[in-house]
């Protein structure tokens, strides 16, 4: 039996499900600069919080007094026009004249005494805490000056500094932070157009910019895109003219496809700490098992292999190259998995033994994939590690609770500055797995010092004592992948994340 | 016989199934005359149902059938499928036996009626198609036949929703109307009330039946001429007098010896055995294994319905019994 | 008079009036209402009605698979109401059910062994079970070497045989048969009312005997007890029933079986449906369908009252009923017909001893 | 009953095994047998099916594709994942634990929701509400935020994932049978045990318990898929199985990142995933046109 | 009906208030998250000092108190990542998760229903094979999979669409269709052997006896019979939608309740957390409530008292 008019309801089913509507999406306009970042910001304030990707929304409407910029790696003013110290704990900073807020309010000691009265108060911005606690006062000593003291000598300053950003005191008062973070202020090259949370940050050009117009640029928009093959993928099809956090394995398709990969040697380093602390026994304890642990790791294959060369030698310290303190005479353990074995034999562990090695899953790039490949590289040697996978949060947490032990897997990107990130090591500091006296002298040696020269010294002692005793274990230094449309001139972000678009062009090149 | 209305040569079903193959009727022919009520006798398995089906050719896709149907001088095997459905509840109606699955138990009575009308009567406008509707309810003599239209099958008694089957095959006057079982899920009291009502609309409207039963007392009360099945074939045929007065098939004398009377104290004459399963069918005389009379003969050769006298035509060797044993 | 096997007194099952924690309802619907009956030993008490009517529900009150809303049963003198645990088990081994469907009552996923010897199981009975099931099962007419087949490889008439053989296992003294054979072709229903008549007289069971078919009915029962709308209207020997019917109710249904007599045809009796009543039960219940109902029946409901030797009818006008004839069936056989009719008696009687 | 519907020769079947036995000569479900029955050989034996160490990496040869021959002669069919790894040894070993955690999570479902889902249907009353008010609670809660939340609290070890997965889907089982022990409940056959004076635990555990078992089997066989990818998902979110464990899931999720430069990584995984819940759904099919239980039972 | 729903939703109240105990000792239970919120580098002033602004520092019955007091006010807490109400997190992006899920749900209906009607109508035939390994296939694919195959072929090779992001109807295609996978695939397998016991049924052979043609059989009395079901696993499947949500949203950058539960339970915002769990719940009871009531409708014989 035939039954001929189902055939046509089946037919038309069929019509509908596979007739999908193509229209053509919506094309950007040229002059909008669209940034795919990962997270929406939950402030537009800078100083609410320290993440990078918060900072770097915040930071494109309200400017600090300095900024340290990437391409010289030099502190340059911003909002200030200079500094001079008048002894080691006193600080005379001169303002920009004639820059006011987008809402009218002028731009000028009170401004910045507020501001600093702000950054200070641990309640207002707890997330500054350590920075807030190196200054002592502030004091207008005339509209275009203000006296900074801190508690004692602080080799870091140029850092603290570059932390403040400047709010309109008026405007401030009125909202507040949660005010202010939602619907932000400031003198910067853009204003706030449109937040849609979750969704995007519209900014449009700031007409009353007292610096350089940006060229080619009339808005910026933000998009929060999570996941990371989504932003890739966006970035190559043209949807965003700027991505950050690029995974490694994208970067060659993006630029395939013509876009621009850049390229920023990252704060970050990486390592393995080897807990030798009282509340952690373990064979770690040994100085010759924490050197064979380092013998054992191929750097090159984790560098070479995994990153397929976008990252960097760390050559036997946690100090970076073009930084105070760098010790060029040390370099990295070589790869020799027989004198691991051996090292392990000698320490009386012929057989090895098994540990517990604990790792993230999702909070560092291929976290999980280096993970995996350096406990293939101890089980070859001997050491076969139990790995434990921690979710990111729950892995933060056990950082900072020093549960992180025998074995953890980390990557601490501390702030520019080598006391910053030696003291991360001091037997005392919340998530310090080392302890040792010698290393705790030096580092107390170190923040002292407010002379360069003789900071270096220190600090170069300080990281060839932890390669003897194999502290930790030595990884590598990340490199952060961004990439840009063809034409985006002059993107460079720092190390930290942090960027700003000044220089930054679209268009002609 | 002076006309007949329908006409049903050499009819056989199967089920086809791969490789195997199941005759469920076998080589049917009956006819039916406009007023007159044929009575489909047999017990389940009979292959009675798939009958009626094979008639308005609604059996399931894995069946196969065979054979004429001619109505009007229409083969009604050979028309096209919209043919058909035009035939279907057009000119034959058809009620079923379990009155309480029959409705469609989310659509109200009267859009059921409606749409029968709606196929059949594509001329009527909705006002005109309600009236008929509430007539049809009214003919079958449902109480409240104008409330009863809005109201869901759910809601009616099995014996108000055998009306309203009834109103429905009935809505489009058919020529024929095919009732299976049309009473063998209700009460006495109900079943006699039923029947007494589709013999007054046959009488009304002079409309064939063909009425599908198990019952021989449902068949005494309403039928005209009755054939009796037996596992897919006929295995006799004849006036009701002659059937019930003079059976001559040892099937339907075990039949009706089965049936406890009112007169009787005696142990029943229950046929022993059970219907053969459609898959094994014994060949020969299908009635064989379970017949008092069987002789090896019967086991090896299947007996042709012939008559005995006129009309009155039964299968088996030995018909008529009394003479011939 | 000795003490009756089971005893009914006043039995009322009402559905619905729980009160739950969202709702509270009063009244409720009567499936039984004062039902009194008694078997005796050996007898065959049949329980006949239209579908509703509190048939099943009387029969399953009587086997305490429900509990009652009031009144007594006794069986063996012993209150069935009360039992519990133990002494209620050792009840029912004395007490079996026959069930209607025989596809729905068999467990689909056990072995007709299985089945039969539960009760055996059950009831801790010691011995060879599987010399039981084998009795079991050649008494009931089925194949002891099919006993581990399932449920579903037996037709519909094998099937009541299990579960005739599996109520029979714990030598019970009274079955209670549930429409046990509605289910069944004419031909099947013979055979299995055939079975039954016989193992009463081979075991001396008695029966409560739950049908809607009164020819089945005539044919097997001693007493036969009427009910309608949960209430029995009439009760009385099988004579008293089918010939001196003394209420409306059955009298109708008597007239309503159809006979397989070509004589009858378009003879069909009328009688208005059968209305649900939940409320205001006052008066006949009877009262909507009856030819003869006055404001008494609407106002006062009829008692049962004795109409002589056990004959009990509920009906305000009993007395003015006008003499009952039944059409009887099998007056119309062909001389050839009675002939054959002979014959196949014979054939078969042959048959079955050989 | 007339025979309208009567399919041929119902009386010979036998049970829904013969009837499976029958099936099985239809070539789809051939193959979903042949699958499974590879599948457990697998998981069983995996040596038998590949020579090569599923944990054993050569960051140098990592992303090969189909065929790759590595410098010294191993032919990786499949090619090497991420950290050149073979990915058919890992596929093999993958379905141990693949099929470890998704059978796992399926029996403590089952054996949470039948228990529950047999108590609710056959006590009812005060109980039956408190066990759908339960189902209620335990539906609306988000599987994969329930596992995500408490997998930070236990931590991510195998067994915890196994429970905590079969934790979160035991309200289908509940659901289906306790629908199922409902309409048992009312059944004739339940009836005539309590005639013969069966107890209330005989009756479940003979009776009802035996007659729900099939409708196991489909919901079962429904949830292991359902188990299989929630498994995979976990991994995504970065709460899966520990590695170096190999499982399905978590070589797609571990894989999808090189979906632009090496596509094969993730694909043969998922290509798995998608034969053994085809050949499981075909078997669960089956076993519900054999049976034809309404696995999405209207409650009540 | 008023009362019936009235009743349904008291019902409901005690479900509703254990999924929130669970998750609250659920959350509190995974520590301590101030550190999650504050630099890793932060004082241990900064770090009291947040725990006494969010009650961090109270003993857990003291917290649990504390929490249901507040939320029997309506009060589910401050975000502790965003310093505002949760619930007002929640109910910002409620709009763009509601509107996935109401596409979701439009395709998978729209696609799965005659798929499924199909596959049973020509039950055993190649194309109700072709069907159920359609349904099977889509339900052996994990959403992210899915998600992330599609942005590669149809945004970033095809450039049909975009690969994210919610800007119209065509970033609503990609993330609906993905999530509309699943869900299609059991409502096909649903409605399929919900259609094969309805066509068995006899009315369905009294329509046809009627004359009635095949596509109103199957459509009007057939389909219309065998929908009761469907809605159920719909309703059903809403919980499970709503977990999916979870990475669709991740995966296509959709600004919704997933993305910020994900986010939620990363950071250990416990009492964002909450505030989404609690309204899963509620949609989840939402949903089935509006099955209810779809039933009464599609069925005369379930009535609503």
């Amino acid at each position: 039996m035939k039954r001929r008019s189902f055939h046509a309801l089946a037919l038309a089913a069929g019509l509908l499900a596979s007739t999908a509507i193509f229209p053509a999406f919506a094309q950007n306009a040229p002059s909008d600069l669209i940034v795919a970042q990962a997270f929406d910001p939950t402030s537009l304030w800078p100083n609410f919080n320290t993440a990078s990707d918060e900072i770097n929304a915040g930071a494109l409407i309200t400017e600090p007094l300095f900024w340290t910029d990437p391409k010289t790696n030099k502190m340059m003013p911003v909002l200030a026009l200079g500094y001079e110290m008048e002894d080691d704990t006193t600080i005379l900073v001169s303002l920009r004249q004639g820059v006011s807020f987008t809402n009218g309010e002028p731009f000028n000691a009170d401004a910045v005494v507020a501001s600093f009265t702000n950054f200070m108060n641990p309640d207002v911005a707890p997330a500054y805490g350590r920075y807030a606690s190196v200054f002592e006062s502030i004091e207008k000593v005339d509209d275009n000056t203000v006296r900074i003291k801190t508690k004692s000598p602080y080799p870091a300053l140029e850092l603290a500094l570059g932390k403040v950003y400047i709010v309109p005191p008026a405007y401030w008062a009125e909202v507040g932070a949660d005010g202010f973070g939602a619907k932000p202020v400031g003198t910067g090259p853009f204003k706030l157009e449109e937040w849609r949370r979750d969704d995007r940050i519209v900014m449009t050009r700031n007409e009353t910019y007292w610096g350089e117009p940006l060229k080619g640029i009339e808005r910026v928009i933000l998009r929060p895109v999570p996941d990371d093959m989504a932003r890739a993928a966006g970035i190559e099809a043209g949807e965003f003219d700027i991505a950050t956090n690029i995974p490694i394995a994208n970067a060659a398709a993006i630029e395939a496809a013509g876009k621009k990969i850049v390229e920023v040697p990252s704060y970050r380093i990486f390592s393995l700490e080897l807990s030798n602390l009282e509340m952690h026994p373990s064979p770690m304890h040994d100085k010759l098992v924490r050197q064979a642990v380092n013998y054992a790791i191929d750097k090159d294959g984790i560098i070479d292999g995994l990153f397929e060369g976008r990252a960097k030698h760390l050559n036997g310290q946690l100090l970076r190259s073009n930084q105070v303190g760098y010790n060029p005479d040390l370099t990295d353990y070589p790869y020799d998995p027989e004198k691991a074995k051996e090292l392990l034999a000698e320490a009386g562990y012929p057989d090895g033994f098994e540990i517990d090695f604990r790792f993230p899953s999702g909070r560092y790039v291929q976290d999980q994939e280096v993970a995996t490949a350096i406990a293939g590289m101890l089980e070859a040697v001997g050491i076969r590690p139990n790995m434990i996978q921690l979710e990111a949060g729950e892995f933060l947490r056990q950082l900072v609770g020093r549960e992180l032990a025998p074995i953890g897997y980390v990557g601490l990107g501390p702030a520019d500055d080598p006391d910053l990130q030696m003291s991360q090591y001091r037997s005392d500091w919340r998530y310090s797995y080392v302890s040792d006296p010698e290393v705790d002298r030096l580092i107390d040696a170190g923040a002292a010092e407010m002379d360069s020269g003789k900071r270096a010294v220190i600090y170069q002692e300080l990281s060839k004592y932890m390669r003897d005793q194999a502290s930790v274990a030595y990884l590598f230094q990340n490199v952060d992948l961004y990439a840009t449309g063809s034409d985006v001139q002059g993107f460079l972000p720092r190390g930290d994340q942090l960027w700003m678009l000044y220089g930054v062009s679209v268009g002609d090149k | 016989m002076a006309e007949t209305l329908l006409d049903v040569r050499n009819l056989s079903t199967a089920f086809v199934n791969g490789s195997k193959k199941v005759t469920v009727v076998d080589d049917v022919s009956f006819s039916v005359a406009p007023g007159r009520t044929l009575a489909i006798v047999g017990e389940s398995g009979c292959g009675k149902s798939i009958l009626s089906l094979s008639m308005i050719r609604l059996v399931p896709d894995t069946a196969r059938t065979v054979g004429q149907i001619l109505m009007d001088g229409e083969d009604l095997a050979a028309v096209s499928p919209q043919r058909m459905r035009q035939i279907r509840g057009g000119k034959i109606g058809m009620i079923f036996q379990e009155p309480m699955t029959s409705l469609n138990p989310i659509m109200t009575v009267g859009a059921q009626l409606s749409e029968a009308l709606k196929l059949h009567v594509p001329e009527l406008n909705a006002a005109e198609r309600h009236e008929r509707a509430v007539e049809g309810l009214r003919r079958v003599r449902l109480p409240a036949p104008e409330a009863q239209f809005h109201r869901y099958p759910h809601e009616l008694s099995g014996g108000m929703r055998q009306r309203v089957m009834i109103a429905m095959a009935l809505s489009c006057e058919p020529e024929l109307l095919i009732a299976d079982e049309p009473t063998t899920a209700l009460d006495v009291t109900v079943q006699a009330e039923i029947l007494a009502l589709l013999g007054d609309l046959q009488r009304d409207t002079g409309m064939a039946v063909i009425l599908i039963t198990h019952d021989l007392g449902v068949v005494a009360e309403f039928a005209d001429e009755v054939m009796v099945m037996y596992a897919g074939r006929i295995v006799e045929r004849g006036t009701v007098g002659e059937i019930l007065s003079d059976p001559q098939h040892p099937y339907t004398i075990g039949l009706m010896g089965s049936i406890p009377r009112f007169g009787s104290d005696d142990r029943l004459l229950a046929i022993e055995g059970t219907v053969p399963a459609l898959s094994a069918m014994p060949p020969g005389c299908r009635f064989a294994p379970r017949c008092v009379f069987a002789v090896p003969r019967c086991a090896g050769e299947s007996p042709v319905l012939r008559e005995v006298t006129a009309g009155h035509a039964v299968s088996c060797h030995f018909a008529p019994l009394e003479d011939n044993l | 008079m000795t003490r009756p096997l089971l005893e009914l007194r006043n039995v009322d099952k009402v559905y619905g009036r729980s009160s739950g924690l969202f709702r509270r309802e009063r009244g409720g619907t009567y499936a039984v209402e004062g039902v009194n009956l008694s078997v005796k030993r050996g007898e065959t008490l049949a329980l006949v009605g239209e579908s509703g009517c509190g048939k099943s529900t009387t029969a399953r009150l009587a086997l305490r698979l429900i509990d009652t809303s009031g009144g007594d049963v006794l069986f063996d003198g012993r209150e069935v109401t009360n039992e519990s645990g133990t002494s209620l088990r050792s009840l029912r081994e004395r007490m079996q059910m026959v069930f209607q469907d025989p596809f729905a009552s068999l467990d689909p996923r056990m072995p007709v062994r299985k089945i039969i010897a539960e009760p055996l199981e059950v009831h801790s009975v010691k011995g060879d079970h599987r010399a039981r099931v084998d009795e079991l099962m050649s008494l009931v007419g089925l194949r002891a070497d099919h006993a581990d087949r399932f449920a579903h490889e037996f037709s519909g008439g094998q099937r009541q045989r299990i579960g005739i053989a599996r109520a029979l296992a714990l030598n019970p003294e009274l079955l209670i048969c549930d429409e046990p054979v509605s289910a069944l072709d004419v031909s099947i229903q013979a055979q299995v009312i055939n079975l039954l008549m016989d193992l009463r007289q081979r075991l001396g069971l008695s029966y409560l005997f739950i049908s809607h078919d009164l020819s089945v009915v005539r044919h097997i029962a001693d007493r036969v007890a009427v009910m309608h709308l949960g209430r029995v209207i009439e009760i009385g020997t099988k004579q008293q029933i089918f010939s001196t019917p003394m209420h409306p109710y059955t009298r109708t249904l008597l007239s309503t079986v159809p006979q397989p007599d070509p004589a009858r045809r378009g003879r069909a009796v009328r009688i208005p449906p059968a209305l649900n009543v939940t409320k205001g039960r006052e008066g006949c219940l009877y009262q909507s369908r009856c030819p003869l109902a006055s404001d008494l029946c609407a106002s006062e409901r009829p008692h049962a009252r004795s109409f002589g030797d056990g004959h009990l009818a509920a009906c305000h006008h009993a007395e003015s009923l006008e003499p009952f004839t039944l059409v009887q069936g099998d007056a119309v056989l062909t001389p050839g017909a009675r002939r054959r009719f002979d014959l196949y008696v014979r054939k078969r009687a042959e048959r079955s001893v050989a | 009953m007339t025979q309208t519907n009567t399919v041929p020769s119902p009386s010979q079947r036998r049970g829904v095994w013969r009837g499976m036995l029958k099936q099985i000569r239809r070539p789809g479900v051939a193959i979903a047998v042949a699958v499974v029955i590879m599948l457990v050989a697998m998981s069983i034996f995996p040596g038998l099916f590949t020579s090569q160490d599923p944990n054993l990496q050569s960051i140098l040869s990592r992303l090969k594709g189909p065929m790759f021959e590595d410098r010294s002669g191993v032919l990786h069919v499949l090619g090497t994942d991420q950290l050149g790894r073979d990915i058919w040894a890992r596929i093999v070993y993958g379905a141990r634990t693949t099929l470890i955690v998704s059978i796992g999570a399926v029996l403590v479902s089952a054996a949470l929701g039948i228990f529950l889902g047999l108590i609710g249907g056959y006590v009812g009353g005060v109980t039956d509400a408190v066990i759908l008010r339960l189902i209620d609670m335990q539906l609306a809660f988000p599987v994969i935020l329930l596992v995500i939340g408490a997998v930070a609290v236990t931590g991510q070890s195998l067994a915890a994932l196994i429970f905590l997965m079969g934790l979160a889907s035991w309200p289908t089982f509940a659901r289906v049978i306790r629908s199922e022990v409902l309409t048992l409940r009312d059944r004739e056959f339940v009836e005539a045990a309590r005639s013969i004076g069966a107890t209330q635990s005989r009756i479940i555990l003979r009776h009802i318990v035996p007659n729900v078992l099939s409708v196991i089997m489909v919901v079962a066989t429904f949830e292991l898929s359902t188990m299989i990818l929630i498994e995979a998902t976990l991994s995504f979110l970065g709460v899966g199985v520990q590695p170096p464990t190999p499982t399905w899931g978590g070589m797609i999720s571990e894989g999808q990142r090189y979906l632009s430069q090496a596509w094969t990584v993730s694909l043969f995984p998922g290509l798995v995933i998608s034969i053994t819940i085809l050949a499981i759904n075909t078997l669960g099919d089956e076993l519900r046109d054999l049976l034809d239980p309404r696995l999405a039972r209207t409650e009540n | 009906m008023g009362k019936y729903l009235l009743t349904r939703l008291l019902y409901v109240l005690p479900s509703l208030l254990g999924v929130l105990i669970i998750c609250f000792f659920l959350t509190r239970l995974s520590g301590d998250p101030t550190h999650l919120f504050m630099p890793v580098d932060a004082t241990d002033e900064a770090l009291a000092a947040f725990r006494a602004k969010h009650g961090l520092d109270r003993s857990l019955p003291e917290q649990f108190w504390l929490f249901v007091y507040n939320a029997l006010q309506g009060d589910f807490g401050n975000s502790l990542r965003f310093s505002v109400p949760a619930m007002n997190l929640v109910a910002e992006r409620l709009p763009a998760t509601l509107e996935l899920a109401m596409a979701t749900l439009l395709i998978a209906v729209t696609i799965g229903i005659p798929l499924g009607v199909m596959a049973a109508y020509w039950r055993g035939r190649p194309i109700d094979t072709g069907i159920r390994y359609l349904a099977a296939l889509g339900q052996s694919v994990p959403t992210f999979y899915w998600g992330i195959v599609s942005i590669i072929v149809l945004a970033l090779w095809m450039r049909l669409l975009p690969t994210g992001g919610r800007d119209g109807l065509t970033s609503l295609v990609l993330p609906a269709t993905t999530l509309a996978t699943t869900m299609m695939a059991l409502i096909i397998r649903v409605t399929r052997s919900s259609m094969l016991n309805v066509i068995e049924q006899d009315y369905i052979r009294t329509a046809r006896a009627k004359g009635q043609t095949e596509f109103v059989v199957v459509v009007r009395h057939a389909l219309g019979n065998s929908i009761i079901p469907v809605i159920t696993v719909i309703a059903l499947q809403f919980g499970v939608l709503l977990g999916g949500v979870v990475v669709t949203e991740t995966v296509f950058s959709w600004p919704g309740v997933g993305r910020l539960a994900i986010q939620a339970i990363y950071a250990r915002d416990y009492p964002v957390v909450q505030a989404v769990v609690l309204f899963f719940a509620v949609v989840f009871v939402f949903a089935n409530l509006v099955a209810d009531v779809l039933y009464s409708f599609v069925d005369p014989r379930v009535r609503l008292k």
